[in-house]
């Protein structure tokens, strides 16, 4: 339901009011934003509160941001949580001027204050899992990444899913393409881009494809799929996903970014009346990130399993260090 | 502006012998592609980038240059009869959106129909404001194009956000339309390809990739092409409309309905764009959001590149089609092969100005193409942001040195007042 | 006396509330009627084009119309041709009653129009522009190339089907013209001002194909100024003014004169110099001026070679040429619109070969240009605008930079006055007067500024008599205090009539000289050919006037 | 004179409101088809002025689209199509803002600095295009579009740490680094927050522009070329240096559309800078007739929808329904003003025709 949210102001408000506002893409993308409205709806279930979004404008500032967290939090919301390292400067700003109101930050730690929460994601940890299941399956000794824009986040995702690659078998070529330039967001939105940049890649002999190009990894894996190769998802577990349940099959595992259980936590900390506040890291260890066992045909790789499991063990020792930059 | 007898110019009591301007005769035109193919095969060999005329490279790039020759051809309708249509890119979102609507419901081909009528509503509301009433052209395409993004992103909270798989971003998965690959031909060239000889590999990975993994719909809009050169210049039909891009007050006056053929003209240019957009999500089988990202724009730069005609406009969209595809399949290496392409044309341009005695700019070309060769030589890489930019600037350097020669129609963009022709 | 087809152009246009009607005797019908036109009224906002107009025009006759300028001739052509619809009044095309809601229903009945200026699509063939809107009569392919060549061989057009039509000089195009019609199988033909145009020989041409259509049993309504020209090539002539038919004429016993006066019904103006005002100072020198085009497939023609002359203080020197020749050429070279290949320009003294138009205009240099449109107004602003247009930078449009709005506006008044230009204010667009009006307009502008040298270039192209006398007027009156003008005009009565030299344009070239005060219009026509070079001398003692 | 002057306002005014009127009821056509209610959203949209922060919002947007608009407007003022503002205002804001975080200058130097260097920036880019046109005649929308591309490429790759950019400790953003306080313009500040003080700046420079096209040889100059190309060149304009100049101008315009912002609230240009000003721009100038006024109420009608969009989408109403209006209103309006233009000189024809009938009817009598 779309409008549920937002329609049912007024009407069960036992314990409170939470609100988050999303970043481009906006709820839909079926990835990032969509996670963050999951966490949203389960607090509504599990701790009946009443849920509110907003959604931004396309080529936004600042000024809309500070907006409309001003609005979410005049409106009674609490928590406020902006989806996106966009909205720090807008935070930066609000909230002071809300000092009973916390604060969510998703993506970012630049900005703090006593009443923020910087709910971060170790992404390359999980990348740097699936660079070892990708140079364990990889049978021609090429894997591909594909970024959706080319900005510090995703590069993040590229740095660990190289390292772990490297790391397990030294003479796997990488081949690593983005798709789209900021603030040119297209990379995100358009499959065929996805799709074009897969074909280039499985041309040249790659047979894992990595995609963290939101709702163009779509088109990506379509590819991947359709030559019968792997496909690795991201953010949320592709294989259960319906608009790619055709090519479930080859996609191997997925990425995936607890961010609907760290907006959920946030919000259950402020209703229990002890906000979370400060930097929320969320890695290898709370499951905050992981890579997916939804697909039987991973499970059942067992030396691949194994050395995952491993090295999920080494980095949360601290054994291996993951880079977040390639 | 009616032609008046006083603007008759000077060329015309000296009339040139040999007849107009040179016609390009087929074997002149095969051996400029057969020169053109042989000088990307040496830039292959020398850099290494084998993939630039790959078998797959090819194919990418025919169904990346798709949807932008489709809106080419749809401006080159609407210029040809005299309206200029920026508002293609707004078509072109009208027909990703009803192309999905319909196609993820009723199948794709329903979803082609669709698109197609969708864009062609567009049109008729440029043909209204355009022609009826007059307005600017450039002005109703930005406002059809504004109205466009904001329609079809409202009316996705009505329509996909309810559906399984779709939201209010994408529409559910449409399925597949057909493809054809000619098996033993296919298999056979991609071998061919493979052994990297010169010449002979490019050909059959051109060659290869046209007719591998083909979606029945890049054939109806391959057909398109000549199709529209057909119906244009060798029907009754077609001239007339041309002729409203020429001299409307001249059709006028030999009983042609002027309003009807531009009514037709610019319905027919968004049912193509609008076709376009549908290309767009059906074969990549989703509706998303800012999925056409400009390419109405691009369509209307391929058709100016290739001088309103339509094989000019297919090469143009080619070329976007070429480069996008390069630059997505491995960008950093293909792109960066493409620098040498540039320095040894730059280095023929010098040539040819010597040739025709113009020192300057031969002199300029020469300092550039050593340029180009020194970057070429000193990286082995482009950064991916300038690879990004390659279509762009290829597009802008190509329109730099043929612009003048360009010619369009000549009544195009002017408003057309019937019955006032003096 | 003579009454050949020599290329008279009335040197008049009637003034709209010329009284005097005069009929003369109606000639006796030789056939049955062609195309009757009975009360037709045709009223555009504020203008009546035309009022209760009664014609009969016989069939396998030449029919000419003849009026003053905005008498209402094209118009009701227009209307006969299913361009324009009447406000009232009938129609009857070879017995049945008609109405026309589009030319195409005007052609199925075998009706055919030239029109006044070309209706050709320059980028399109000449095969192309032949078909087009009549595709289903013989296709578009070789069915039509081999009827246009038949009728083209029969009527002695030589066309050539696939050139383009931009590539075709003048007299092409009117055979292209005539082919369009004659290729619908036109029954009827009407002819808005064909000759305008064309020089003496193409006339004549012109005229020998017009009989063998008459000869065919084609009908022919031929509109033409030349009274001369009507008289030689008619059968009947209709005389319109201030949008009615006032009468009609049988050629064989009027002559030019009565024609006229028929038409308006007033003496007329001619426009003789009266006295020689010529001096020994030089105001223009042009020396070896040459100018190249490239086409756009980067073939590069000469299009001015070596132009020489000098116009002194209080000389006319008048420029004859077929239009395309070069003169338009030349003016842009000479206002700074073109960058000359070669050659000396010097003005007053100053050279400035390569000054810019702004320089040159402010050197002293007033344009009256031929296309007032494209290059003399703005057409959608208000009059005091196009005032302070080409001499923005000087008193009393501006000052150190400034606009001075308020003294332009008291100037505009102020030409509006002295050169009688017919507005309601200074603050209507250009657009809304009429030819004539919008001419004087200019001419007072470029005459405000005290110019030292006028180029003038169809000066009273459009305008009618009482204007076109004052502009006449104007420009002798500058000559006499020093002006220096270059004229150039298709108006060869006016050109000889106002000229103190003459020269001829050919293909670029100045190639032939004449005295104005001995030339005929005739012998000028010739040399505009290219038949003759060098100096022209008057050999019969025949006068022209 | 005055009676004409007088209907001439009537009929500039009539052509806008009717237009909006229209534009409002197919906007509640299209809530009535979608099974929504057709009037609440603009009650919710007019509610949201009552707050101050929202009417700051609104009036600092304005004045970012009042120089962007503005910049659109020198170019169409004399048919030059520059749909590269976009380009050109992302580009020079974020070389001011590099050249701005790089330097430390007295207050007012420093801000000239940054504001110059955008000018520059601006007309640059748009130069580019300028140069395009007169020396090799590129159309300029095609070669505006095309620097549009790629100077979202070049941006792109200077605003990498390894070149001119910073990504800040923690964040996922990159920017340009933040600018001195010498450098950042001071506001106004209210209830609601701070009006940028650069909004003046550019109210301010809509008085100029309005004076150098009315009031000066130059303005004339441009404004005969937009007019009329040829008839310009033949009273002495040099067209292909008019079209460079006001390429240039056009470009340094759009160059300091992105100042309000950068001096005011961002001191950083970074990726989430605001996007796609210069695009809506084009739709504000053609409504507001390249008028300075007109301009400025179609910034302020443009502005105020899109803030007030945000209201209706907290209360569940599509935001997208501000972008729908924009669309019909700009159709709407340029029919309307074709309409009325168009009415307008019938009728001034009409008037002279029967004006010269009249003196001629006079003249007759005098003779008879
Ligand atoms: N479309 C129109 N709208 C308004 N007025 C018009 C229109 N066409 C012609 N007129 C006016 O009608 C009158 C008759 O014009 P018309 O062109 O028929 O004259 P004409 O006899 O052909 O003159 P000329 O000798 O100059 O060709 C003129 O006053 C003209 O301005
Ligand atoms: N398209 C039109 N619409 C309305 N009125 C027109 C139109 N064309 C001409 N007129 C009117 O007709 C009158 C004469 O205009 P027109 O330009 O035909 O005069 P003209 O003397 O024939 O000039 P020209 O020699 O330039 O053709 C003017 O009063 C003008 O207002
Ligand atoms: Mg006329
Ligand atoms: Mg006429």
């Amino acid at each position: 339901g779309s409008k549920s949210s937002s329609e049912s102001s007024g009407s069960d408000d036992n314990g409170g009011k939470a609100a988050i506002a999303y970043d481009i893409g906006g709820r839909g993308d079926q990835s990032f934003n969509d996670a963050a409205f999951a966490g949203l709806e389960r607090a509504e279930k599990e701790l009946d509160i009443e849920g509110n979004d907003a959604e931004p404008s396309e080529g936004e500032g600042d000024p809309d941001k500070i907006q409309r967290l001003t609005a979410l939090a005049r409106a009674g919301n609490n928590p406020v949580i902006g989806v996106g390292f966009a909205y720090a400067p807008a935070i930066a700003e609000v909230a002071p001027k809300f000092p009973k109101t916390t604060f969510g930050l998703i993506d970012d730690t630049s900005k703090t204050g006593p009443n923020i929460a910087n709910l971060v994601f170790n992404e390359e940890q999980g990348s740097y899992l699936a660079g070892v299941a990708a140079a364990k399956v990889t049978k021609t000794d090429t894997v591909g990444f594909i970024g959706g824009v080319e900005t510090p986040l995703i590069k993040k995702f590229e740095a660990g899913f190289v390292q772990g690659v490297k790391d397990t078998k030294k003479g796997v070529n990488v081949k690593v393409q983005y798709l789209t330039q900021p603030p040119d967001f297209g990379g995100f939105s358009k499959p065929d881009l996805g799709k074009a940049a897969a074909q280039g890649q499985l041309d040249a002999g790659a047979d894992v494809i990595y995609a963290a190009a939101g709702l163009a990894g779509s088109g990506s894996i379509e590819a991947t799929a359709k030559a019968g190769k792997w496909a690795i998802g991201v953010d949320s577990d592709q294989y259960n996903q319906k608009g790619l349940a055709a090519y479930k099959d080859r996609i191997l595992t997925s990425v995936t970014k607890n961010v609907s259980g760290a907006v959920f936590n946030l919000i259950k900390s402020v209703q229990d009346g002890k906000p979370q506040n400060g930097e929320i890291r969320y890695g290898l260890e709370d499951d905050g990130v992981a890579l997916s066992t939804s697909n039987p045909a991973f499970t059942k790789m067992t030396d691949v399993i194994a050395a995952v499991d491993k090295a999920k063990a080494d980095i949360i020792a601290g054994k291996i260090k993951v880079k977040t930059a390639p | 502006m009616s032609e008046s007898t006083s603007t008759v110019s000077m060329a015309n009591t000296a009339p040139k012998k040999g007849g107009g301007r040179r016609k390009l005769s087929l074997p002149v035109v095969l051996l400029i592609i057969a020169g053109g193919l042989a000088l990307f095969s040496l830039v292959r060999v020398i850099s290494g980038a084998n993939d630039l005329t790959s078998v797959g490279q090819v194919s990418g790039a025919l169904q990346l240059a798709v949807p932008i020759g489709l809106a080419g051809l749809g401006g080159l309708w609407a210029e040809r009869a005299g309206v200029i249509n920026i508002g293609l890119e707004g078509m072109m979102i009208l027909g990703t959106w009803f192309g999905a609507w319909a196609g993820y419901q009723w199948g794709p081909w329903t979803g082609v129909v669709l698109g197609i009528v969708g864009g062609a509503l567009g049109g008729l509301l440029h043909a209204v404001m355009t022609v009826t009433f007059k307005v600017n052209h450039i002005v109703s395409g930005v406002a059809i194009t504004i109205l466009a993004t904001g329609l079809t992103r409202y009316m996705s909270n009505f329509t996909f956000a309810e559906t399984p798989g779709g939201s209010s971003k994408q529409s559910p998965r449409i399925d597949a339309i057909d493809r054809i690959t000619i098996p033993g031909l296919s298999d056979g060239l991609g071998d061919l390809q493979a052994k990297h000889w010169f010449f002979v590999s490019d050909l059959a990975g051109v060659l290869g990739g046209l007719v591998t993994n083909l979606s029945l719909l890049t054939v109806v809009a391959l057909l398109l092409v000549p199709g529209t050169w057909w119906v244009l210049w060798r029907t009754g039909f077609g001239l007339r409309l041309r002729s409203c891009g020429e001299n409307p007050v001249a059709a006028e006056s030999l009983g042609v309905n002027v309003y009807k053929y531009k009514y037709i003209a610019v319905i027919v240019s968004g049912g193509l764009a609008g076709l376009g957009g549908a290309f767009l999500a059906i074969i990549t089988g989703i509706y998303q959001e800012g999925q056409t990202g400009g390419r109405g724009y691009i369509g209307l730069a391929a058709m100016i590149f290739g001088n309103w005609m339509p094989g000019g406009m297919a090469l143009g969209a080619g070329l976007f089609g070429f480069t996008d595809s390069l630059k997505l399949r491995g960008g950093a290496v293909n792109v960066h092969a493409m620098l040498l392409l540039l320095a040894i044309l730059l280095l023929i341009a010098v040539v040819w100005m010597l040739y025709r005695k113009k020192y300057v700019q031969a002199v300029v070309s020469a300092v550039f193409s050593a340029l180009l060769f020194a970057w070429y030589a000193l990286t082995d890489e482009l950064p991916s942001q300038f690879v990004d930019a390659a279509p762009y600037v290829a597009t802008l350097l190509v329109l730099a040195v043929s612009a003048q020669r360009l010619r369009m129609p000549k009544a195009n963009g002017q408003p057309y007042f019937k019955g006032q022709g003096k | 006396m003579r009454t050949t087809a020599r290329p008279f152009r009335l040197p008049s246009r009637s003034f709209r509330q010329g009284e005097c009607v005069i009929n003369a005797s109606s000639p006796s019908p030789p056939q049955a009627a062609a195309v009757e036109l009975r009360g037709i009224t045709k009223r555009f906002p504020g203008v009546v084009a035309n009022h209760d107009i009664d014609i009969t025009i016989h069939q396998g006759t030449v029919h000419a119309l003849v009026g003053e300028n905005g008498a209402g001739k094209s118009t009701l052509m227009k209307i006969l041709y299913g361009m324009q619809k009447p406000d009232e009044g009938t129609i009857t095309v070879g017995g049945d009653q008609v109405t026309f809601s589009s030319p195409a229903d005007a052609i199925a009945r075998g009706i055919g129009m030239v029109h006044q200026h070309f209706m050709l699509a320059d980028n399109l063939t000449v095969l192309e522009n032949v078909v087009l809107g009549g595709e289903k009569l013989y296709g578009i392919g070789a069915g039509a190339r081999k009827k246009i060549q038949e009728i083209s061989d029969a009527y002695g057009l030589g066309v050539r089907p696939d050139v383009l039509v931009e590539q075709l000089g003048v007299a092409d195009r009117q055979r292209v013209e005539i082919l369009k019609v004659l290729y619908r199988g036109a029954r009827t033909l009407i002819l808005d001002e064909p000759t305008a145009v064309l020089v003496p020989q193409e006339v004549d041409a012109l005229f020998d194909n017009l009989r063998e259509l008459k000869a065919e049993g084609l009908t022919v309504i031929f509109i033409s100024h030349k009274l001369g020209e009507v008289l030689s090539v008619a059968d009947e002539i209709t005389v319109i003014r201030r949008g009615t038919t006032v009468g009609t004429a049988d050629p064989r016993s009027t002559t030019t004169k009565q024609l006229a006066e028929l038409m308006v019904g007033t003496e007329l103006p001619s426009p003789e110099t009266r006295e020689s005002t010529v001096t020994d100072v030089p105001m223009l020198k042009v020396d070896d001026l040459r100018l190249t085009a490239t086409d756009p497939d980067g073939v590069v023609r000469e299009v001015l070679g070596g132009i020489g002359f000098t116009i002194h203080k209080g000389e006319v020197m008048g420029i004859a040429g077929v239009e395309g020749n070069g003169q338009t050429e030349l003016i842009e070279a000479l206002i700074g619109l073109r960058d000359p290949d070669g050659g000396v320009i010097t003005l007053d003294g100053a050279d400035i070969s390569h000054a810019s138009t702004r320089r040159r205009r402010e050197g002293g240099i007033g344009y009256i240009p031929e296309d007032r449109h494209r290059h003399g107004l703005l057409l959608e602003s208000p009059l005091w605008e196009n005032r302070i247009l080409g001499h923005v930078t000087e008193k009393p449009n501006s000052k150190n930079g400034l606009l001075d709005l308020k003294a332009a506006r008291r100037d505009t008044e102020r030409i509006v006055r002295e050169y009688d230009v017919r507005t309601p204010g200074i603050e209507v667009t250009a657009a809304s007067l009429s030819g004539g009006n919008q001419q004087k307009l200019i001419v007072g502008r470029e005459m405000s500024h005290a110019p030292k040298l006028l180029i003038a270039a169809h000066p009273t192209r459009g305008v009618d008599v009482g204007a076109q006398a004052q502009i006449w007027d104007q420009i002798r009156e500058a000559r006499h205090e020093g002006l220096a003008v270059l004229l150039i005009s298709a108006d060869l009565d006016e050109l000889i009539g106002l000229s103190d030299t003459l020269r001829v344009m050919y293909r670029g070239r100045l190639v032939a000289d004449a005295d104005p005060a001995t030339i005929t219009p005739e012998e000028l026509g010739t040399a505009m050919t290219g038949a003759a070079s060098g100096h022209l001398e008057h050999d019969e003692n025949g006068e022209s006037r | 004179m005055k009676k004409f002057d007088k209907d001439r306002l009537l009929l500039a005014l009539a052509g806008p409101a009717l237009a909006l009127v229209v534009a409002f009821l197919l906007t509640s056509v299209v809530l009535l088809v979608s099974d929504l209610s057709p009037t609440e959203p603009y009650r919710l949209m007019v509610e949201q002025i009552e707050f101050t922060d929202v009417q700051v919002l609104i009036l600092n947007q304005t004045g970012i689209y009042y120089l962007a608009a503005l910049a659109v407007a020198i170019g169409f003022r004399m048919n030059l199509f520059n749909i590269g503002v976009d380009g050109q205002y992302r580009l020079a804001v974020m070389l001011a803002a590099v050249v701005g975080a790089a330097v430390e200058l007295p207050g007012p130097l420093h801000i000239l600095l940054i504001v110059l260097v955008a000018m520059a920036v601006g007309a640059f880019w748009a130069g580019i295009a300028g140069v395009l046109k007169t020396t090799r005649g590129v159309s300029e929308v095609v070669s505006t579009i095309m620097l549009n591309a790629i100077a979202t490429s070049l941006i792109a790759w200077m605003i990498l740490p390894a070149n001119l950019g910073v990504r800040p400790e923690g964040s996922n953003d990159l920017n340009t680094g933040i600018i001195a306080e010498s450098g950042w313009f001071p506001g106004l500040s209210l209830d609601g927050g701070t009006i940028y003080g650069f909004t003046f700046v550019a109210f301010a420079l809509g008085i100029v522009y309005w004076f150098v096209l009315n009031r000066t040889r130059f303005g004339f100059d441009l404004r005969a070329t937009g007019a009329s190309t040829t008839a310009a060149q033949a009273s002495g304009v040099d067209a292909k240096k008019m079209v460079l100049t006001a390429m240039l101008i056009s470009g340094a315009m759009a160059g300091l559309a992105g100042m309000p912002m950068l001096l005011g609230q961002t001191h950083t240009y970074s990726l989430s800078f605001p996007v796609g000003v210069g695009f809506t721009a084009i739709g504000i100038a053609l409504l507001g007739r390249n008028n300075p006024i007109g301009i400025f109420f179609a910034s302020l009608l443009f502005a105020f929808l899109d803030k007030t969009a945000e209201g209706i989408g907290l209360e569940g109403y599509p935001k997208e329904l501000a972008t729908i209006m924009q669309g019909l209103i700009v159709i709407a309006v340029v029919v309307s003003y074709e309409l009325v233009r168009q009415y307008g000189l019938r009728r001034q024809q009409q008037k002279v025709g029967e004006e010269l009938a009249a003196q001629a009817r006079k003249k007759k009598e005098v003779a008879a």
